[in-house]
């Protein structure tokens, strides 16, 4: 059963990838960057039960908090252009 | 003007998980995986989060970027520190079976735990304070 | 004893994570622009990782792996809709237009 | 393995794409498979650094390293046919070599008869440390980790006197 989650969840980096490397707009491929992310974690934790170590989900804690600082990067470069600025010098905007 | 409100409160809730991460990557290292280097990472991107939701200037508040260059030569000093006393108690250097004569394997545990606190002192100071200069070029 | 119980328990859940994980994964490639991608992967951020982890914290039983388990399972489950939300705010102010018509094929602003 | 086909995939398109925030946005992605990767291979120290490293902080700084100069890389002049030959050479030189090495993961290569061996069965007794990648890494090859944490401590001065000194010149007309 856990060959198949990873199967499963491998399949699923296939097409996270195929949308990260197709993808219209860069919004696209942060999205799929972050499904990666998610998929990433979920693979290592059934490879660490496949393999009867699971040590591996402390690395799966670090993915997890990790992924929102790049994605939160990405986002933010995207909206002010600048990562430096906070949204309270921000012009009233949206 | 609270633009990202949701992003603010989530952050304000995940800063003191990820440094108490940190901590346990950093001093369960001797357990399971982890250690210095990964743990001032962590440490520093826990910083960078911040700075990247409520901006520059209150990250540079929280952890002045003083402190983060003055990081960087100390983790080194604790390092090579280590070593000196490990000399000043009689044996070579970065011997940590010195740090403890009655149980040399207590002073190697001790030894290996001084040592990667000075590698995360380097590590995190040097990724703040290069974000720092990077991040705040060209206001 | 009954060593085969929690891994018969455990399977259906295994099952119905994988399904929905590759369910999301499939909608990430076949949605039409990029909200509807969001709202496929959504399914497969939530309800497949959390059924693959509650499948795993049965399998495991009680230690200090299900604690691990039920971090990340919190983890995942805070930091998937902040990264969305995000996403999509920053996909509206950067003017990326839904498709609201089926013969519109992509998104029409270019990035 | 379908990880690394999918590495593969990711950096031809990093090397096809031209707009650098996608290549950006890609790179995290690697990263995250080369920590994949690393866990298939059993080296759990490696891949938390690779998804520390890769996913936190070279995001963040290739973005901000980004604001500073263009975000869409330029179309080379000329194809490079000569770098690519002597790429092509390299590799076929290297695919050669490798044809010598012992098979992967194998117990009994001069490599893994050193000291490793001691250091596996030494290690718990000596440092009283059960995770071995730390015991050698801060206590047999202290001096190493000490040369590693200089190199890290140069390279942060380096960059910080680098960006610290360019930014005092051109300020009063740089700056509108």
């Amino acid at each position: 059963m856990f060959t198949a989650a990873a199967i499963a969840v491998a399949l699923a980096h296939v097409f996270a990838v195929y949308r990260a490397l197709k993808g219209p707009t860069v919004f696209d491929r942060v999205l799929a960057a972050n499904t990666i992310g998610t998929a990433a974690i979920l693979l290592l934790a059934v490879l660490g039960f496949l393999t009867e170590r699971p040590e591996f989900l402390d690395i799966g804690i670090t993915y997890g908090l990790l992924n929102l600082i790049g994605t939160l990067a990405v986002l933010k470069f995207f909206r002010y252009g600048d990562l430096a600025r906070s949204a309270e010098e921000e012009p009233a905007d949206t | 003007m609270k633009l990202d409100l949701i992003l603010r409160v989530a952050t304000k809730l995940l800063v003191p998980f990820i440094l108490l991460f940190a901590l346990y990557v950093q001093f369960h290292g001797d357990y399971g995986p982890g250690g210095g280097f990964q743990a001032g990472v962590i440490a520093a991107a826990m910083v960078i989060l911040y700075a990247i939701t409520y901006g520059l200037e209150p990250a540079k508040r929280a952890v002045p970027p003083a402190v983060a260059q003055a990081m960087i030569p100390l983790g080194v000093l604790i390092f090579a520190g280590t070593g000196v006393a490990t000399m000043l108690l009689g044996d070579n250097y970065l011997a940590y079976n010195a740090l403890d004569h009655h149980n040399p394997v207590h002073g190697q545990h001790l030894g290996i735990l001084i040592v990667e606190f000075g590698v995360l002192v380097t590590v995190a100071g040097t990724m703040v304070a290069v974000f720092y200069t990077f991040a705040g070029r060209g206001r | 004893m009954n060593d085969w119980f929690p891994e018969i328990l455990s399977w259906p859940f295994l099952a119905a994570g994988s399904f929905f994980y590759l369910v999301g994964s499939i909608g990430l490639m076949r949605m039409p622009d990029v909200y509807t991608r969001m709202h496929a992967t959504s399914v497969s951020d939530t309800f497949g990782a959390a059924l693959l982890l509650i499948g795993m914290m049965i399998t495991a039983g009680f230690s200090l792996v299900t604690a691990k388990l039920l971090i990340i399972l919190l983890i995942l489950l805070y930091t998937g809709p902040v990264a969305t939300h995000a996403l999509a705010r920053a996909a509206r102010y950067a003017k990326v237009e839904p498709v609201l018509h089926k013969g519109e094929e992509g998104s029409s602003s270019k990035l | 393995m379908i990880l690394l086909t999918l590495m593969a995939i990711v950096t031809i398109g990093v090397i096809r794409l031209r707009n650098l925030f996608g290549v950006v946005v890609l790179s995290g992605i690697y990263s995250f498979l080369m920590a994949s990767v690393l866990i298939v291979l059993d080296a759990v120290d490696v891949a938390m650094t690779e998804a520390s490293v890769g996913a936190g902080i070279s995001t963040v700084l290739m973005l901000s390293v980004l604001y500073l100069t263009k975000s869409r890389e330029s179309v080379p002049a000329s194809t490079p046919v000569f770098p690519i030959i002597l790429a092509a050479v390299t590799a076929a030189m290297l695919l050669f070599g490798t044809g010598d090495l012992p098979p992967f993961g194998e117990a009994a290569t001069a490599v893994h008869e050193h000291v490793a061996p001691r250091y596996l069965e030494q290690s718990m007794a000596e440092t009283g440390v059960p995770n071995v990648v730390t015991s050698v890494l801060a206590s047999y090859r202290g001096y190493d980790t000490l040369g590693e944490t200089t190199v890290i401590f140069t390279a942060g001065i380096a960059v910080l006197m680098l960006l610290r000194g360019r930014r005092k010149n051109p300020k009063p007309g740089k700056k509108a």
